[in-house]
């Protein structure tokens, strides 16, 4: 401030600025007051509403509705049986074969930046990952194990559902849609294997899909192929490969299986499989035994009884 | 597929044929083609005519270039007057010698037999004698050396085979033809560069050269119109059309104008 | 709360113990994962902090002491000398400097103040200018804005300037006035910084002399240069240390994403210039690390190769082998695991890595390993056997030449009738263009045949030239007949190694019965005749002494065991006396290229006498006569031997031969051998010989054509490890175990090292346990004659030989001169010159090592040809080549230097040969070739009569020693004559010759300081004659020239006046 | 011994070890689970009374208890902590094994012994014993079909929802079989019997390459020296030349309807063995019965190849121009 200005000018505008800044402070406790309040309970603020869509309370109705308002739970009903939770009885492969169908996505993605599908270059990427890319032997490990895994994992499965007989009626369907997610799976991980180029893939998959030569009328050495005039280079192998020995063209193909055909088919299954699971009542058990006496002796099929499993008991 | 590939193959053979065959053609006519000429279409000589003339030059014929002979005095001596070369030799009464005059066109697609009498070309005292010769396409050439030097025969034709044969005195005559109709091919000799002929080939009869008189006369022309034409190796041509009918005999004169100079 | 019923179990139980344990395991094995990634997978950053500060420990250790040394270099007497000298020069600057910088200071300013004004001024006009040029030519407005520009010219700007006395004036200048003041201060400025640098060079030169002085007498690094690396070292970011060349076409091996990526010096840290610069070396010790397994500190061996291959281009992975881009272990960076197929090559096979890129190389520097194995795969004969590309094919180019002539032939005879069928065609054209295009194709095709000819012209003189080049590593076996004692033959094919412990020949396994088929083959199978002239005995002591002088023991040697004497190149002669017959020994000394019959390739036989007869010929045929006389073609009139004719007079033969007869153990006796002329044996030897590819390295009738039975080698080294066939032994190869059950040092050698190494040491090793009743099925690879250092090096040489996994332009295959060096040391090493003469420089040929060679007889050694290419005119070296005599009447002698004992032997080189020879010594002494001899002045009178006295003066009596064609004068010559000099020798190199010859070949008889440098000009050192007053020009100069223009009767003259040269003593 | 190491460590049979473990676990947690219903069962089945108010499930029930809880939580934590412990599981794994990367492929350089995927070795050891179009092709397909088809034919409409023996002992047995025995085992026997060339190597010898193995597989028509002379009387002269194959083609016919006639009989007998059994026999319709022996059969003609073909050393039963089985 120049010197210039009069002292009583000083007392004035000085005056003014104090209860400006007054003022301001009022206003800025009350609004930390409310931020507090509102850090207190998140719930009650917008950010947390607009993602949660509703609040979480301890009761009955909002565990129901965070599991059905929930996209990614919404899958499983509000309420089991009760006995159903039990590992003993699932296992969990179901689920774990979901979570690691997730899990190869997620790390198979992440690969794809880093590879081409052609010959040149698809084994020098895999060194590249090997050796630069940060993570990236985890991350080949880690989507190879998964597959491994995910297949056992398929096959427990189904062993389960077989021994607790849950693909009986009303499930019959959805273990047919079962076992074409296994083969699925399989063919997954098949067409993986070659995608490294190297010596290991190749062969496996040369010996993989030469039984393809023998196919019945439809490869060059099955019955009944030659004389349909399937040759080398007409035959299904031929069609499977994209030429009559693996080569470029069978790596692309395998890519594009690998990474898109599949998984899309693969998820289209999934989400039937799951539905069904919910339409035909829920996971089959843990029921309550039924006896032999019990069984009515009546042939052939019968309108299926759309009941949860678990509530017949009330009907009794 | 396998449809598919048999048609393919198919395909590709009957290309491979059909090129082999055009490829082939050529030969395969040539075969008869070595031992004679294809067969004569008939004329009706009870029908023929002719077409008779002279050749005339309008003002003096230059006089013709004294030769020096000295590079080769055995041929110098047999020229007791110095000769002189023959681009335009006057005949007498105003006419012009060394003119092929020939039927150009008008015969359509007949065909002649070619007469086994060969045509001679003579070299004497370093000349060429007669100094235009005119034969019929495979009728024979004999070309004799009656100099006591060296000669050697160099046609330099268009659309025959050139060659160059030399020729010492007292060697076998030279026997060749020309396959192909021309007017002319010169033809030199590349020891004695004043020698020089020319030498008209014609796929017909119907051709005349010149003489002393200038006159001409091409005869059993079967009836039709016909293009005839006169070369000149310096004046080069000039043609007519003349129609006759059956055993009509026409007279027609050609008529050249001497430039002056050279 | 919902009511829950806290006895349910499903209820009641919580889960979240095991919910945080698990969720903590989650945890835990992120963190591993982020610690594997950081530092499990990435050891290198470990190495780096190590190497670090030892380093920098030992720097410090080494910095005092380097200081101490300057400091002693520093206050040394002559070190002040030249620092005196600098300082009294920059002391002589000052003055002027200081004047300079002032003015220029001065100058600046000045610039500054006009800069401005000029710029903006400037500006304007050209601007104007510019519109001006726009205008149409002598247009109204054009003329207008012409005359802007004028005004723009004349208009005045103020300025204030300051001047030389510091004042400011005022001035008001237009734009050409401010220009040209502009234009003369910058010149002035130029001016004078270009004389600052005039003032200041003496001090500079004198700095310059006095850094030399100090760089040569210290060694090693100075204290701040060290300082520099401990900084570096201190302040080292601990990364990875990359070299990443992206080439072209990149191969698979560690070129991972399409280049070189390799990460070596990662850990080998000592191996980066950054840290380690070349001069220095660094070792465990100095570490003090000695003791450490695990120590990749030390520097690089040797530093010349990483100054010729700069691993920021080369890396080391394409020269080491190993895994360039794994650096997360060990086993991974070098490459030793399964599915690696490049591991690294280990110490003693390290040179592998020179061939991968120098395959086409006969002799690499710095590789002696690799030459070595090179030189063994062709003398050992490994080469009948294996083909190897670019080892001598001149076989396979033979054949290819033969077909390409029946090739042509063919053609030409197709073309011949194709010729009247066009003529034909063009007769029966349908119009005249055809015709004219038939009979141009005719015509073509008749000169065409004409160009063919010349081309079989052409491949005959090849294919002559080849049948010269062409070769055998063994004897010609058709001369069997006249050469070998009939019994030794069997006995040799059953003891080869025993009977002479240092012979090439490999030893067969063969059957008793096998021996007799095959000697009674070969014995059966030779050339009877014409017969051999008998000789008359000859002087043993005289041949002796011939043999040993005559130049023969650089490639043979003598005597046995101890005291074997003599090169390694070809035979022993130790017994010869037991196997050979003398007449043809005789031949053979006199001319080991004669034949007894020419052998014509074309008709695949012999030809006899009868042959020449029929044709009314003399049964002659030699280099002159080598057309076969039946079809024209060129005849193999040599035999296939690389020995050379020494030109030896038949008597001097016949007393060689007469000693060597004599050299035969005592005690030889062998069995007889009745068999060998038993015909029913004969077809099973051909049978044999073919299977054991004999004709690989001898001549044998009837198999003149064999082809090589062996797999080819040229990349053996890439041959995938599961196409070798251990056999039985594959296990004990996996597991480490050697065939002779003990453990290997370094485990498993289930590897290309292992397998060579052990099937070289011994062939039949993989037959092993294994049931082979017919020797025939057994492996057919003889033992070669090896120790275990050749072993390592022919091992070497495979491990080396891969197929192209590298860019192109990493291999070296040069196009310019290095070109012809290249394919010289072919034919050097083929001919074994190096023998007689040193060729590389620091290479010692086998004379040298020869006792008789030592001390004062050095004299009597070839010369030495390092500089050969600078000395000779390449014209004249081939002239040399093709006849070492040069006559062709009087043969026995050196054309050259007649007074060697030693004799320079006629080759009989095929043009090719002699080509590439002069074209290789052009090259290695860095010549430009063709060679154009440089025109030199003629001599005046007065310089003529000065060169007389100087040559024939006492101070310099050249023709003392250099010959002069006088018998008489030239027993004592020990120097060639000049008149050999006009074409033979290169004046510039002559100059330099004589001026220090000493320099260039080292323990010469020609004295050194003949002459003294005074001013610009050469003096010669000695008593100058009168009439040297006048002249002005170079002394050794003028002797060059007199050299080149001398004549015999000059010379003649010349021998007259010299002082006791014509009496010769 | 070594060997077997050599086969194990190999990180791409990490998982068939794995399963080698998992699968006895799995298989003994599903029946002791199983007995415990079994005996439930057994008790209610005798005490009616108690089958009337019993909640009929072995695992504890007070009345007041929920029959029903809420997914969120109970539900929810229990996938979540399944989740983790794959992840962490997975995790380890990966850190601790590499995934195999060998050469670079190349197709001149054939690997001996060629392995398919882990998972169809099972079918790749199939090839030893039929041609690939069966193996490679039709047993596939017949596999999918045949698990697609269990539900239907499946008449027994007990033991759904509950693990149980005694009600479901034949399917469990059949399953078993045909999951563990011929799919399971055959899938290890591929990955540690079958060396080079596919030979049999015992997990004590090692891997010789250089092993040779001598075995003339013969067909069933050769050993009953079937060459068609008879037939040659029969047919016309023209036919003559195909006698002997259309001998052999007409007699392969026979072996193969025999063992579907006997194998047939089998598996009815093992439907009818019990009273139980035998009630559900009868419930099922005629194409169930159809459809489970045409199933019931090939799987068993499995077995019974592979047999014949290691006892006798048979390579084909059936032999026509066009295809042989």
């Amino acid at each position: 401030m120049p010197e210039e200005n009069g002292g009583k000018g000083r007392t004035g505008l000085l005056g003014k600025v104090q209860q400006d800044a007054k003022a301001l402070k009022e206003f800025v406790k009350e609004k930390g007051k409310e931020g507090l309040e509102g850090l207190k309970d998140p719930e009650k603020t917008q950010v947390y509403r607009s993602i949660f869509r509703v609040k979480h309370e301890d009761t009955p109705r909002s565990r129901a509705l965070s599991v059905l308002t929930n996209v990614f739970f919404h899958l499983h009903p509000a309420k089991i049986n009760r006995d159903a939770v039990r590992y003993s009885y699932t296992w969990g492969m179901g689920g774990i074969t979901f979570y690691l169908f997730i899990v190869l996505t997620f790390t198979g993605v992440l690969l794809m930046f880093y590879y081409h599908p052609t010959k040149i270059q698809a084994f020098r990427d895999i060194l590249y990952l090997e050796n630069d890319v940060p993570f990236g032997k985890l991350l080949r490990n880690m989507h190879r194990w998964a597959a491994h895994l995910m297949i056992i994992a398929v096959w427990l499965h189904m062993f389960r559902v077989f021994l607790t007989g849950s693909y009986k009626r009303p499930r019959e369907f959805n273990w047919c849609i079962g076992v074409i997610l296994m083969v699925l799976t399989l063919l997954l991980s098949f067409t993986g294997y070659l995608l490294p180029d190297d010596q290991l893939g190749f062969w496996a998959v040369t010996v993989g899909t030469n039984m393809a030569r023998a196919t019945p009328l439809l490869g060059h050495e099955g019955p009944f192929g030659s004389q349909l005039g399937m040759t080398p280079y007409n035959d299904v192998r031929f069609a499977l490969l994209g030429g009559s020995i693996v080569d470029a063209n069978a790596l692309l193909r395998a890519y594009i299986w690998h990474c898109i055909a599949i998984p899309l088919i693969a998820a289209v299954f999934m989400g039937l499989h799951f539905w069904r699971v919910r339409k035909d009542g829920g996971i089959s058990g843990p029921a309550p035994v039924m006896l032999a006496s019990e069984i009515k002796d009546e042939k052939g099929p019968r309108p299926v009884i759309m009941k949860p499993s678990g509530l017949d008991q009330h009907s009794r | 597929m396998k449809v598919k590939y048999g048609l393919y193959i198919i395909g590709v053979a009957a290309l491979a044929l059909s090129m082999a065959s055009c490829g082939g053609k050529p030969t395969s006519e040539t075969a008869p083609a070595e031992s004679a000429q294809p067969a004569a279409t008939p004329i009706d000589m009870s029908t023929v005519g002719a077409v008779s003339g002279t050749v005339k030059l309008e003002g003096a014929a230059p006089a013709g270039k004294k030769i020096n002979m000295a590079a080769e005095p055995s041929c110098a001596a047999e020229h007791p007057t110095p000769a002189t070369d023959q681009e335009v030799v006057a005949g007498d009464a105003g006419t012009l010698q060394n003119v092929i005059v020939y039927v150009k066109d008008g015969l359509g697609s007949r065909t002649f037999d070619v007469p086994k009498t060969p045509v001679e070309l003579d070299q004497k005292g370093c000349m060429y004698n007669p100094h235009v010769v005119a034969l019929q396409a495979g009728q024979e050439l004999k070309v004799v050396n009656n100099d006591k030097v060296t000669h050697n025969i160099h046609p330099v034709p268009q659309n025959n085979r050139e060659w160059n044969k030399s020729q010492p005195p007292g060697a076998a005559a030279i026997e060749d033809t020309f396959a192909r109709g021309e007017v002319s091919i010169p033809v030199k000799c590349n020891v004695h560069p004043w020698m020089k002929s020319y030498i008209a080939v014609f796929k017909h009869p119907y051709f005349g050269v010149t003489g002393k008189d200038g006159g001409f006369n091409l005869k059993n022309l079967p009836p039709g119109t016909y293009t005839i034409e006169a070369w000149h190796e310096k004046y080069g041509t000039s043609s007519q059309t003349a129609t006759i009918g059956a055993k009509e005999s026409k007279t027609i004169t050609f008529t050249f104008k001497a430039t002056s100079g050279d | 709360m919902p009511e829950t019923h806290s006895d349910d179990p499903v209820q009641s139980r919580s889960m979240s113990g095991a919910l945080l344990i698990s969720a903590f395991l989650l945890m835990l094995t992120v963190a591993w994962s982020l610690y594997d990634e950081f530092y499990g997978l990435r050891p290198w950053r470990s190495y780096q902090r190590e190497f670090a500060n030892v380093y920098a420990k030992y720097l410090r250790k080494k910095m005092p002491e380097q200081r101490d040394r300057e400091k002693v270099i520093r206050s040394s007497a002559e070190y002040q000398q030249l620092k005196q000298i600098v300082d009294n020069a920059e002391e002589a600057a000052k003055p002027r400097l200081r004047e300079i910088d002032r003015e220029s200071a001065y100058l600046d300013k000045r610039l500054a103040a006009i800069q401005d004004t000029f710029t903006t001024a400037r500006g304007k006009v050209t601007a104007l200018i510019y519109e001006a040029e726009l205008a149409p030519l002598d247009s109204a407005s054009r003329k207008s804005r012409l005359e802007e520009v004028d005004k723009a010219k004349r208009e005045t700007y103020a300025l204030e300037l300051p001047t030389a006395d510091a004042r400011v004036e005022k001035l008001k200048w237009n734009f050409t006035q401010i220009d040209s003041e502009f234009t003369t201060l910058k010149a002035r400025k130029a001016a004078l910084v270009a004389e600052r640098g005039d003032v200041l060079k003496a001090a500079k030169d004198a700095r310059e002399k006095r850094d030399a002085y100090f760089q040569e007498k210290m060694e090693g690094l100075t204290a701040d240069q060290l300082g520099g690396l401990l900084r570096a070292a201190e302040g080292l970011d601990v990364s990875i240390h990359q070299v990443n060349v992206n080439p072209t076409n990149a191969g698979l091996n560690n070129f991972g994403s399409g280049g070189l990526v390799d990460r070596c010096q990662s850990c080998h840290m000592g191996t980066d210039s950054k840290f380690v610069p070349l001069a220095m070396t660094l070792t465990k010790k100095d570490l003090g690390l000695e003791r450490s397994k695990d120590a990749p500190f030390t520097s690089h061996p040797e530093p010349e190769l990483l100054k010729i291959h700069d691993p920021e281009k080369f890396g080391c992975s394409p020269c080491h082998g190993g895994n360039g881009r794994a650096i997360d272990s060990v086993e991974k960076g070098h490459g030793r695991y399964e599915h690696w197929l490049w591991p690294l090559h280990y110490a003693e096979n390290y040179q592998a890595g020179c061939q991968t890129c120098h395959a086409a190389d006969m002799v690499t520097e710095h590789a002696p390993v690799l030459n070595h194995g090179k030189e063994l795969f062709r003398s050992r004969g490994c080469i009948g056997c294996h083909k190897f590309e670019g080892f001598d094919d001149q076989p396979e180019r033979l054949l290819a030449t033969r077909q390409q002539i029946l090739q042509i032939e063919k053609q030409k005879k197709e073309y011949e009738i194709e010729i009247p069928r066009l003529n034909r065609q063009a007769d029966q054209a349908p119009d005249n263009e055809t015709a004219q295009k038939l009979n141009g194709q005719a015509t073509n095709l008749a000169v065409r045949i004409s160009g063919m000819d010349a081309k079989v012209e052409q491949l005959d003189r090849k294919s002559r030239s080849l049948l010269r080049e062409d070769k055998k590593v063994g004897p010609d076996l058709k001369e069997v007949r006249m050469k070998i004692r009939k019994e030794w033959i069997p006995y040799w094919l059953g003891h080869t190694h025993e009977f002479r412990p240092t012979t090439k020949m490999p030893q067969f396994r063969l059957e008793p019965d096998q021996i007799q088929a095959i000697a009674a083959f070969i014995w059966q199978s030779g050339v009877a005749g014409p017969g051999l002239t008998k000789q008359q005995p000859g002087n043993a002591a005289h041949g002796k002494d011939l043999l040993q002088t005559r130049g023969c023991l650089a490639c043979h040697s003598i005597g046995e065991g101890s005291n074997v004497l003599g090169g390694t190149f070809a035979a022993n002669l130790s017994r010869v006396g037991e196997k050979d017959n003398y007449d043809y020994l005789v031949r053979w000394v006199h001319n080991p290229r004669e034949r007894t019959r020419p052998y014509c390739p074309f008709e695949k036989r012999d030809l006899g006498p009868e042959d020449y007869a029929k044709h009314g010929l003399p049964f002659l045929f030699d280099l002159d006569h080598s057309k076969c006389p039946n079809d024209g073609h060129p005849l193999q009139v040599q035999q296939p031997t690389v020995m050379p004719n020494l030109r030896l007079s038949i008597e001097d033969a016949r007393d060689v031969a007469g000693y060597l007869i004599t050299l035969k153990h005592s005690d030889a006796n062998y069995d007889a051998a009745s068999f060998m002329d038993d015909p029913k044996l004969k077809g099973a030897g051909l049978k044999l010989v073919k299977f054991y590819g004999c004709a690989g390295c001898h001549e044998i009738s009837g198999l003149e054509d064999e082809s090589r039975i062996g797999t080819e080698l040229t990349t053996e080294g890439s041959k995938p490890i599961e196409r070798l066939d251990f056999a039985r032994l594959t296990e004990d190869a996996q597991r480490g175990v050697l065939p002779d059950e003990k453990k290997a040092p370094r485990g498993s050698w289930y590897d290309q090292k292992g397998f060579f190494e052990q099937k070289l040491k011994n062939p039949a090793v993989y037959d092993k346990e294994k049931y082979r009743p017919n020797p025939l099925d057994r492996l057919k690879m003889p033992k070669p004659n090896v120790t275990d250092t050749d072993i390592t090096a022919l091992v070497t040489f495979l491990l080396g030989s891969v197929d192209q996994q590298l860019p192109r332009e990493y291999y070296y295959k040069p196009a310019d001169a290095r070109r012809d060096i290249q394919e010289g040391w072919w034919i050097v090493t083929k001919y074994n010159c190096v023998g007689c003469h040193q060729v590389r420089i620091g290479q010692q040929s086998v004379l040298q090592t020869l006792p008789q060679y030592q001390g004062d007889n050095k004299i009597g050694l070839p010369p030495v040809l390092t500089s050969e290419g600078a000395r000779v005119d390449p014209a004249w070296l081939q002239r040399f080549l093709a006849n070492p005599a040069l006559s062709t009447t009087d043969t026995n002698r050196n054309g050259v230097r007649s007074y060697l004992q030693v004799r320079m032997p006629t080759f009989s080189l095929s043009d090719e040969e002699i080509q590439k020879l002069v074209r290789f010594f052009a090259a290695a002494s860095s010549q430009e070739s063709p060679y154009v001899p440089p025109k030199l002045d003629t001599l005046t009178d007065a310089e003529r009569t000065l060169a007389r006295q100087l040559f024939t003066s006492p101070a310099a009596p050249c023709l003392k020693c250099h010959a002069t064609g006088n018998p008489a004068h030239d027993k004592t010559a020990t120097a060639p004559n000049f008149l050999l000099a006009r074409n033979r020798l290169k004046p510039a190199w002559t100059n330099r010759w004589i001026l220090d010859p000493a320099r260039i070949a080292p323990g010469t008889a020609m004295p050194s300081g003949l002459f003294r440098r005074e001013g610009e000009r050469w003096i010669f050192n000695g008593p100058l004659p009168a009439v040297a007053k006048s002249f002005t020009g170079d002394y050794s100069d003028l002797l060059v020239r007199y050299m080149f223009q001398l004549t015999p009767e000059e010379q003649r003259m010349l021998l007259s006046r010299t002082p006791a040269a014509a009496g010769s003593k | 011994m070594h060997q077997l190491w050599e086969i194990a460590s190999q990180p791409d049979n990490v998982p068939i070890v794995a399963l080698l473990f998992l699968m006895p676990f799995y298989i003994w947690y599903a029946f002791r689970q199983a007995v415990q219903t079994d005996k439930l069962i057994l008790q209610l089945e005798t005490n009616p009374a108690l089958a009337k108010t019993h909640h009929r499930k072995v695992f504890p029930w007070k009345a007041g208890w929920d029959r029903e809880v809420h997914v969120w939580p109970y539900l929810m934590r229990i996938e979540f902590l399944v989740a983790i412990i794959v992840t962490v599981i997975l995790m380890i794994w990966s850190i601790t094994l590499n995934a195999p990367l060998e050469e670079p492929a190349n197709p001149n350089l054939t690997m001996n012994p060629a392995k398919a995927p882990w998972y169809f070795l099972g079918l790749q050891e199939m090839l030893v014993y039929f041609d690939p179009w069966i193996a490679g092709v039709v047993m596939p397909t017949l596999i999918i079909g045949g698990l697609m088809v269990i539900p239907y034919i499946d008449a027994n409409p007990l033991g759904n929802g509950y693990y149980t023996y005694r009600q479901r002992r034949f399917a469990i047995w059949t399953f078993l079989f045909g999951f563990i025995f011929l799919w399971v085992l055959m899938i290890v026997i591929g990955t540690f019997i079958r060396g080079p060339g596919w030979m049999w190597f015992w997990p004590s010898q090692t891997w010789d390459h250089n092993r040779l193995e001598f075995a003339v597989n013969r067909n069933l028509d050769q050993i009953f020296g079937i060459d068609g002379s008879w037939l040659a009387h029969v047919l016309p002269q023209s036919w003559r030349g195909g006698a002997a194959i259309w001998a052999r083609t007409i007699f392969g016919i026979f072996p193969l309807g025999v063992y579907a006639v006997l194998a047939a009989f089998f598996v009815h007998w093992l439907c009818v063995r019990t009273e139980f059994s035998r009630k559900i026999y009868q419930r099922m319709s005629l194409v169930q019965i159809v459809t489970l022996q045409i199933f019931m059969v090939t799987m068993l003609s499995l077995p019974v190849k592979i047999l014949l073909r290691l006892l006798f050393r048979i390579k084909y039963i059936w032999v026509t121009p066009w295809f042989s089985v």
